[in-house]
C-alpha cells in the first residue's frame, strides 16, 4: 500500500505540471430533501463586546440553507484519484473570531497547511480542536496578542469549539488534496484545474455526514455533478 | 520607636476603619458595600451584616488602641522600673474573654439562624415559578417549561453545542422537551418567587447574584436548588464563584427582572426563537 | 563467643566528617532545620514572585510583561499572560506558600532547631526520620516546581483543587493535564514528609526532655511546636489518602470524586458515582487544621520572644497552653465552615458555624493575656519584639474578620470574594510570617553566631508592617463590595469600577516585595559580616541560651542540663541581672 | 554566669528517678559497658517506645480516612456494584494472624534466650524467620486475591467496590511490607555477634506487626459488610 502510494507520488511529481495545470473542471450544487433543524439564535448577552456587533440576530451555522433548498457550509474534494501534491501550499489559510463567531463557519486545508488563528474581539477566546486523528490543543488567546500558528498532519473533520463562548463552533477540514471547494450559500461549488482522470468526488456535511459519486474526466471539459442530503426537523 | 509603633498602630485603625464606615474608597466615588438588596429575605443578612460590622468592628478598634496604649506606656522604661501586673491576672482576662465573646457569638448566632432560615430553611412555594439552571463551561444556561409546563428529561450523550442544544434535550423522542424554552439570559418576574433548580453540565460552578443576596454551588452529580423572591425591576449580574477552569472570569449571565406582563411577552419572544 | 567484649559508650552519631554528611544528608536536627528554612527561603521567594505577576496581570490586563513569554510561551503569547495561565500562578502562588512556606518556616524550620535544644535533648528521637522527613519533602517541591514546566501547562484547579475540575483531565482545558497529575503527588509526597516529622516532633518532646524538664517547664515555643505536630499528625494522615485517591482518578479511570454524565468539552466522561463533596469534605478536614498548623507556632515562638523583651513571663504560662490545646482540638470541627454554599445540610451548616464561633474563645483568650501581659512590663523595642508586636495587631485585624465569615448567612454574600482572601492572608499568611521574622531576628545569633542589624531590621519591619496592612485591608473593602475571587479579569460591569483600588493594592504589593529585599540582604551580609553573637545576646532563660552561638555538634556537650525551674523567670533579682536561666541552680534573691 | 553551671557528674549518668515528669535528655542507645547480654535498656524511656503508637495512631487515622471516603461514596453511589471477596483472602487472614502467634512464640524464647545467657539463637530465630515467611505468605497471598479478581474482569477502575477494594488492600499490603523490612532489621540485629538487639526495638515491632493483624481483621470486616 505505502509502496503504490510513494509511486503514485513519484509519476505525480514527475509529471505535476501537466497535472496540476489540468483543464477538466467539476461544478455542482448541493440541495437537501425533507425539513432541516430549525437554526437557533445565539444568545451572547452573556459577551456584551459581542453581541453589540452585530445588529440582526445571529443563528447557529450547523446547517446553512438557501433558496430552492440549497445547502451551503458542504465540504467538497477528490477523495480519491486526486494527483498527489508534493507539498501543502506556501500560503497560511486564515481562521478569524470575530464577534464571537468563527469566520468561515468551516475552514477547509492541506494537510501540512499552515492556519493562522486570528482574535478580532475585545475578549479573550480559546481555540479547542477537538482532534481525534491530530493531535488535540487548547489555547486561550488574550485579545491583543498576536495569532496562533498552527499545522495539522493527518486528515480529518475537526471539531472547533471555544470553551469561553459555548456557542462558537466551527470546523476544520484537514484534506489530503487542494481540490476542494465549500459550497455557497446557494449551495453550488466548483472544483477546477481537474486533469483528464477517473475521480472520486466526497461531499461532507457537519450533521448529514459525507456522500460519494465517481466522476470521469476526459480532457477539457465541465463535469456537473449533484448531491443531495435527507434533512432531519431533529 | 516604641512610641512610634503606637503611632503607627493607631493611624492603621482608623484609616482602616473609615472605608468600611464611609462606605467608599476614601472620598472617591468608589462604592464599598453591598449593592442595595433587592430580594426579599435579603435584609435580614444585611442586619446580621451590619451587627457583625459594629461588634467585630469595635473589638478590632479597642483591641489595636489598647495594644498601642500599652506599647507606648510601657516600652522603654529604665531597667529599674518596677514590673506591675494587669489587674485582675489572667482569671479576670479569661472571664471577661468568655463573657464578651460568648454573648458576642449567642447574639450573631441566634441572629444568624434567623437570616440563614430564611434562606435554607423555608421550603419552595408550590406555585413558584421552575425555573432549570445549567452552569458550564463557561456560561449559565436556562431552561423555562413551555406550554405543558413540563421540562424534558436531559440525556447528555444528546448535548451538542454547534446545534445549540446545551441542556441534551431529546426533541426527536422526547416531547415534553420540544417547547422547552432555552435562553442564555435570566428573566424573572418581580415580586413572584422563583425555584432554581440548579443542574452543573461538568465541573463546579456557583450562582451568585449580589443584589439578591444569593450564592449556592452547582455540585456536579448533585443537583440542588435555591429559591427568592425579587423585588426590584432591573439587570443584574449573575457570576460564577467556583473556579472552574481557564474562562472563570468570564463566566457570566444576566437576571433581569421584569413586571409580568414584560416578562411574558420576553418568553414569547424567546419560545418563536426555539 | 564473644558477645558483648570490648562495647563502650557510645554517641548514637558521631559529628560527621564528609561535606555530604555535615552538610547534605546531615541528621543533625540543627542543619535540617536550617535546610528546612532554606527551602522556604526559596518557596517563598517564588511565590511571592507569582503574586507579583497576578497583582500586575489584574489591573493591566492586556500589557505585556516583558520577559514572562520565555517562562512560557503558550502561557504568555507576547508576554501577555492567558486567563489559565493566571489560575496556574494562583495556583503555584497558593501551594507553595501554605505547603513548603507556612508549614515549613515556623513548625518545621524553628522547631528542628529549637525544640531539641529547649528540652535539653542532644537531637532529635528519630534523627534519620528527621532527615527523611526534609529530603520527602524537598522531593515534594522539586515535583510541584516541574509542572511548571509540563506541555499542557501548570495546574489551575487552586490550592483546594475541588473535583471534579480536578480530577477529569485534560478535557477541563489547559493546566488539567500532567500539571494536576503532579500537584496530587507533590501533595501525597509532602504529606508522609509531614507525618515523619510530626512523629519525630511528638516522640522527641514526649521522651527526650532533660532531668526536670517537666511537660509544666517547657517553653511556650515548645508547647505550640508539640500541639502543632499532634495536629499535623491527623491532619496529613487523611490528606494523605485523599491525595492518593484523586491521583488514582486522574490515572487509573477510577471513579471517587466523579459523578456521571459529566460533558466536557463536547465529550461525554467515562464516570460513574463519584461524589464532588467527598473530596471537599476530606480536604477541609485537612485544610482547616493546616490553618493552625501555621498559626500555632507562629504564636508560640510571638509568646516566647515577647516574654524576653517584656522582662516578663505571661499573666498565665498554663492559660496560653491549655488555650492552644483548645484551638488545636476544635479546629478539627469546623471543616465545614468551607463548604456553606457547597449544598450542605442547612443543619449541619450552622453546627459548623457554632465551633467556628466557640473557637474565637481561646484566641480572644490569647490576646487579651498577650495585652495584659504588656501591662507594667519593661517592654524593649528590638526588630524581634517590633514583629511579635505587630504579629498580635495582624492576628487581631485577621480574627475579627473571622466573625463574618463563621456565620453562613453572612457567608452567603461574602463566600469567594477577595473579604476571604484578605481574611486568611491576614491571619494565616501574614501573621505567620511575622512570626518567622521575629524568630529569624531573634534566633539568627543562635543559628550563625552572628548578629543582624538591628537597624535594616527595623527598617524592614515598618516596610513590611505598613505594606501588609495596605495590600490585606482593601481586600476585605472589595470583598464586602462583592468583587470574586480567582478572577484572572475584572470584565464585569460591576467589577471595572473597583480596579483602581486593585491598582493601589498592585503598587503597594511591588513596594512591600521589594522591602523584603532589605530583610535579603540583612540575612546574607550578616551571616557574614555580623558582630560575632555572645551566648546570650537578649539574656533570655530558656536552655538554648545556655550555649555558645552557634551550639556544637551535640548541643550539651554530653553534659545534659538539669532544669530547676519554669522557663520564664524575669523581673527577678539575680546575680545575672533581671532573670535566671532555666538550667541555674541559683535560688532568685527577694 | 548561670549558664555556666554545670550539674555534677554524678547526676549526669545515674538514671533520673522515675517520677514520669521528666526524660532522660536523650541519652540513650548505649551499649552496656559491662558487655553482658540482656535486652537493652536505656536511661531515657525509648523513643520508639512512644513513636509506635504515634505511628500507628496516624495509620489509624489515615485508614479511618479511607473508610469514611467509602462510607459517603456508597451514600451517593447509583454504581454500587457487590463484590464477592476471592476466597483466599480468609486463608491470607489465617496466615497474618498465625504470624502474629509465632512473632510472640519468638519474642517470648528470645527473653528466655537472654534469662539464661546461652549463646543458642538457633529456636528464637526459627520462629522469626516463621513470622517472616508468614508474612511474605499473606502478600503473595494478597496478590493472588488481586489476579483472581482480575480474571473476573474486575480491575481497579471496574467499579467502587473494585476500587476500594484494591486500594485497601493494597495500602495494607504496603503497611504490611515495612512490617516485614522492620523484622528481617531485628533477625538481623538478633544475629549480630555484639548483641545489638534492644528490646524497644523488638517490641515496637511486634506491636506494628500485630496491629497489622488488627487493621487486617478490620479491613476485612469493613470489605465484607460494605462491598
Amino acid at each position: 500500500m505505502r509502496n503504490k502510494q510513494l509511486c503514485v507520488f513519484l509519476l505525480a511529481t514527475a509529471a505535476s505540471p501537466a497535472l496540476l495545470f489540468g483543464a477538466g473542471k467539476v461544478t455542482g450544487k448541493i440541495t437537501y430533501t425533507g425539513t432541516p433543524a430549525k437554526q437557533k439564535v445565539i444568545d451572547m448577552s452573556k459577551e456584551p463586546s459581542c453581541a453589540k456587533q452585530h445588529t440582526t440576530p445571529v443563528t447557529t451555522e450547523a446547517v446553512v440553507t438557501g433558496p430552492n433548498n440549497s445547502l451551503g457550509y458542504v465540504v467538497v474534494y477528490i477523495s480519491t484519484g486526486a494527483p498527489d501534491e508534493s507539498s501543502a501550499p506556501a500560503q497560511a489559510v486564515t481562521f478569524t473570531q470575530k464577534g464571537c463567531q468563527y469566520i468561515p463557519h468551516v475552514l477547509a486545508m492541506h494537510t501540512g497547511q499552515e492556519v493562522k488563528v486570528v482574535n478580532d474581539d475585545q475578549t479573550s477566546h480559546n481555540i479547542h480542536p477537538l482532534a481525534k486523528v491530530n493531535r488535540e490543543w487548547n489555547k486561550s488567546q488574550p485579545p491583543g496578542t498576536p495569532p496562533l500558528s498552527e499545522k495539522f498532519d493527518k486528515e480529518e473533520f475537526i471539531p472547533v469549539k471555544c470553551n469561553v463562548h459555548p456557542w462558537m463552533h466551527g470546523y476544520f477540514a484537514v484534506l489530503k488534496t487542494s481540490h476542494y471547494a465549500i459550497s455557497d450559500e446557494n449551495g453550488s461549488f466548483s472544483l477546477p484545474n481537474l486533469p483528464a482522470g477517473k475521480y472520486t468526488l466526497t461531499a461532507w456535511q457537519e450533521n448529514y455526514g459525507t456522500q460519494t459519486q465517481d466522476v470521469t474526466i476526459t480532457g477539457d471539459e465541465t463535469k456537473t455533478v449533484d448531491f443531495t442530503f435527507k434533512a432531519k426537523p431533529y | 520607636m516604641g512610641k512610634l509603633f503606637a503611632v503607627v498602630v493607631v493611624v492603621i485603625a482608623l484609616a482602616s476603619a473609615v472605608p468600611l464606615i464611609t462606605h467608599t474608597w476614601y472620598g472617591s466615588a468608589i462604592r464599598l458595600a453591598p449593592p442595595e438588596d433587592i430580594s426579599t429575605h435579603g435584609h435580614a443578612i444585611d442586619e446580621q451584616l451590619s451587627e457583625t460590622m459594629i461588634e467585630a468592628g469595635l473589638s478590632f478598634l479597642a483591641a489595636q488602641f489598647v495594644l498601642a496604649f500599652f506599647v507606648w506606656r510601657f516600652s522603654s522604661r529604665p531597667a529599674n522600673a518596677e514590673i506591675k501586673s494587669f489587674p485582675g491576672g489572667a482569671r479576670g482576662l479569661v472571664i471577661a474573654a468568655v463573657v464578651l465573646v460568648g454573648t458576642e457569638m449567642l447574639a450573631l448566632g441566634v441572629l444568624g439562624q434567623k437570616a440563614w432560615a430564611a434562606v435554607y430553611f423555608a421550603p419552595a412555594k408550590p406555585d413558584a415559578l421552575q425555573i432549570q439552571a445549567q452552569a458550564g463551561q463557561f456560561a449559565f444556561y436556562f431552561r423555562y417549561p413551555g406550554a405543558d409546563g413540563k421540562l424534558g428529561d436531559l440525556h447528555p450523550d444528546k448535548i451538542d453545542e454547534g446545534n445549540s442544544n446545551f441542556f441534551g434535550l431529546d426533541p426527536a423522542n422526547d416531547v415534553e422537551s420540544r417547547d422547552d424554552i432555552v435562553t442564555g439570559e435570566l428573566a424573572i418576574p418581580a415580586n413572584r418567587e422563583v425555584h432554581l433548580l440548579m443542574h452543573a453540565k461538568d465541573v463546579g460552578h456557583s450562582f451568585y447574584v449580589r443584589e439578591l443576596r444569593i450564592q449556592q454551588d452547582f455540585v456536579p452529580g448533585l443537583d440542588l436548588s435555591v429559591h427568592f423572591t425579587a423585588t426590584k425591576i432591573g439587570k443584574y449580574e449573575i457570576v460564577c464563584t467556583q473556579l472552574c477552569g481557564l474562562g472563570h472570569y468570564n463566566m457570566k449571565a444576566y437576571l433581569s427582572v421584569l413586571s409580568q406582563e414584560d416578562f411574558d411577552s420576553w418568553l414569547k419572544q424567546k419560545a418563536s426563537e426555539q | 563467643m564473644s558477645e558483648g567484649s570490648a562495647q563502650t559508650v557510645q554517641h548514637q552519631h558521631a559529628p560527621p566528617q564528609s561535606f555530604i554528611r555535615k552538610h547534605v544528608f546531615s541528621l543533625d536536627h540543627k542543619v535540617i532545620g536550617l535546610q528546612y528554612y532554606g527551602l522556604a527561603l526559596l518557596a517563598v521567594v517564588i511565590g511571592m514572585g507569582l503574586s507579583w505577576l497576578m497583582r500586575i496581570h489584574l489591573v493591566w490586563p492586556n500589557a505585556p510583561i516583558p520577559g514572562l513569554q520565555w517562562l512560557s510561551k503558550t502561557g504568555a503569547p507576547g508576554g501577555i499572560m492567558t486567563p489559565e495561565y493566571y489560575l496556574s500562578l494562583l495556583t503555584m502562588h497558593g501551594t507553595l506558600m501554605v505547603f513548603f512556606v507556612l508549614t515549613n518556616a515556623p513548625f518545621a524550620a524553628f522547631g528542628n532547631y529549637f525544640l531539641p535544644i529547649q528540652i535539653g535533648a542532644e537531637d532529635m528521637a528519630f534523627p534519620r526520620f528527621n532527615m527523611m522527613s526534609f529530603w520527602t519533602t524537598f522531593v515534594a517541591f522539586c515535583i510541584l516546581v516541574a509542572a511548571f514546566f509540563v506541555h499542557d501547562g501548570p495546574p489551575l484547579a487552586g490550592w483546594t483543587a475541588y473535583a471534579p475540575l480536578s480530577a477529569v483531565g485534560p478535557d477541563a482545558g489547559p493546566g488539567e493535564g500532567l500539571g494536576q497529575t503532579l500537584w496530587g503527588l507533590s501533595i501525597f509526597v509532602f504529606c508522609i514528609a509531614s507525618l515523619l516529622g510530626s512523629l519525630n516532633f511528638i516522640a522527641t518532646t514526649l521522651d527526650l526532655r532533660t532531668k526536670g524538664m517537666t511537660l509544666a517547664r517547657m517553653p511556650i515555643s515548645t508547647w505550640a511546636w508539640f500541639i502543632t505536630s499532634c495536629i499535623s499528625l491527623l491532619a496529613f494522615a487523611v490528606l494523605l489518602p485523599a491525595s492518593l485517591l484523586l491521583i488514582l482518578d486522574r490515572v487509573a479511570g477510577t471513579s471517587f470524586f466523579i459523578p456521571a454524565g459529566l460533558v466536557i468539552s463536547d465529550r461525554l466522561q467515562p464516570h460513574s458515582g463519584g461524589s464532588p463533596l467527598l473530596w471537599q469534605h476530606l480536604f477541609w478536614f485537612f485544610g482547616h487544621p493546616e490553618v493552625y498548623i501555621a498559626i500555632l507556632p507562629a504564636m508560640g515562638i510571638v509568646s516566647h520572644i515577647l516574654i524576653n523583651s517584656m522582662r516578663r513571663p505571661l499573666l498565665s504560662h498554663k492559660v496560653v497552653i491549655y488555650c492552644m490545646m483548645g484551638i488545636g482540638f476544635l479546629s478539627y470541627m469546623v471543616w465545614g465552615h468551607h463548604m456553606f454554599v457547597s449544598g450542605m445540610n442547612p443543619f449541619s451548616a450552622l453546627m459548623f458555624s457554632f465551633p467556628t464561633l466557640v473557637i474565637t474563645i481561646p484566641a480572644t483568650i490569647m490576646t487579651l493575656i498577650w495585652l495584659g501581659s504588656l501591662y507594667g512590663s519593661r517592654l524593649r523595642i528590638t526588630a524581634a519584639s517590633l514583629f511579635a508586636l505587630g504579629f498580635i495587631s495582624m492576628f487581631v485585624s485577621g480574627g475579627v474578620s473571622g466573625f463574618f465569615l463563621a456565620q453562613p448567612s453572612i457567608d452567603i454574600f461574602l463566600h469567594a470574594t477577595y473579604f476571604v482572601v484578605g481574611h486568611f492572608h491576614m491571619v494565616m499568611g501574614v501573621a505567620a510570617i511575622f512570626g518567622v521574622f521575629a524568630g529569624t531576628y531573634f534566633w539568627f545569633p543562635k543559628m550563625t553566631g552572628h548578629m543582624m542589624d538591628e537597624r535594616l531590621g527595623k527598617l524592614h519591619f515598618w516596610f513590611t508592617f505598613i505594606g501588609t496592612y495596605c495590600i490585606f485591608m482593601p481586600f476585605h473593602y472589595l470583598g464586602l463590595a462583592g468583587n470574586v475571587r480567582r478572577y484572572s479579569a475584572f470584565v464585569d460591569d460591576f467589577l471595572v469600577p473597583l480596579i483602581p483600588v486593585h491598582r493601589f493594592i498592585t503598587i503597594v504589593a511591588l513596594l512591600t516585595g521589594a522591602g523584603q529585599l532589605i530583610f535579603l540582604y540583612n540575612l546574607i551580609h550578616s551571616r557574614f559580616r555580623g558582630a560575632p553573637a555572645p551566648p546570650n545576646p537578649w539574656e533570655c532563660t530558656s536552655l538554648e541560651w545556655s550555649m555558645p552561638s552557634p551550639p556544637p555538634f551535640d548541643n550539651f556537650g554530653g553534659n545534659h542540663p538539669v532544669v530547676y525551674r519554669d522557663p520564664y523567670q524575669y523581673g527577678v533579682k539575680s546575680s545575672t541581672g533581671d532573670y535566671l536561666m532555666q538550667d541555674s541552680p541559683e535560688e532568685a534573691k527577694a | 554566669m548561670a549558664t555556666t553551671i554545670q550539674p555534677p557528674e554524678a547526676e549526669q549518668r545515674q538514671k533520673p528517678v522515675d517520677d514520669g515528669r521528666s526524660g532522660g535528655g536523650g541519652v540513650r542507645n548505649l551499649v552496656p559497658a559491662d558487655g553482658s547480654i540482656k535486652l537493652l535498656d536505656d536511661y531515657s524511656p525509648e523513643p520508639s517506645r512512644t513513636g509506635i503508637w504515634v505511628g500507628l495512631a496516624a495509620i489509624t487515622m489515615s485508614f479511618a480516612a479511607f473508610t469514611s471516603a467509602l462510607v459517603v461514596r456508597q451514600a451517593t453511589a447509583n454504581d454500587w456494584r457487590h463484590l464477592t471477596l476471592p476466597s483466599i483472602v480468609f486463608v491470607n487472614t489465617l496466615m497474618l494472624l498465625a504470624s502474629s502467634g509465632t512473632l510472640e512464640v519468638a519474642r517470648q524464647s528470645i527473653a528466655t534466650f537472654v534469662r539464661e545467657k546461652t549463646g543458642n539463637r538457633t529456636i528464637p530465630l526459627l520462629w522469626l524467620d516463621a513470622t517472616l515467611l508468614l508474612g511474605l505468605i499473606f502478600i503473595a497471598g494478597q496478590y493472588v486475591a488481586w489476579q483472581q479478581l482480575r480474571a473476573g474482569g474486575l480491575y481497579l477502575a471496574s467499579n467502587p467496590n473494585s476500587s476500594f477494594f484494591y486500594v485497601l488492600t493494597g495500602m495494607h499490603a504496603l503497611h504490611v511490607l515495612g512490617g516485614l523490612g522492620g523484622l528481617t532489621r531485628v533477625i538481623y540485629k538478633f544475629r549480630q555477634p555484639v548483641f545489638g538487639l534492644r528490646r524497644s526495638t523488638l517490641d515496637a515491632t511486634s506491636y506494628y506487626w500485630h496491629f497489622m493483624g488488627i487493621l487486617w481483621l478490620y479491613l476485612l470486616l469493613v470489605m465484607w459488610l460494605k462491598l
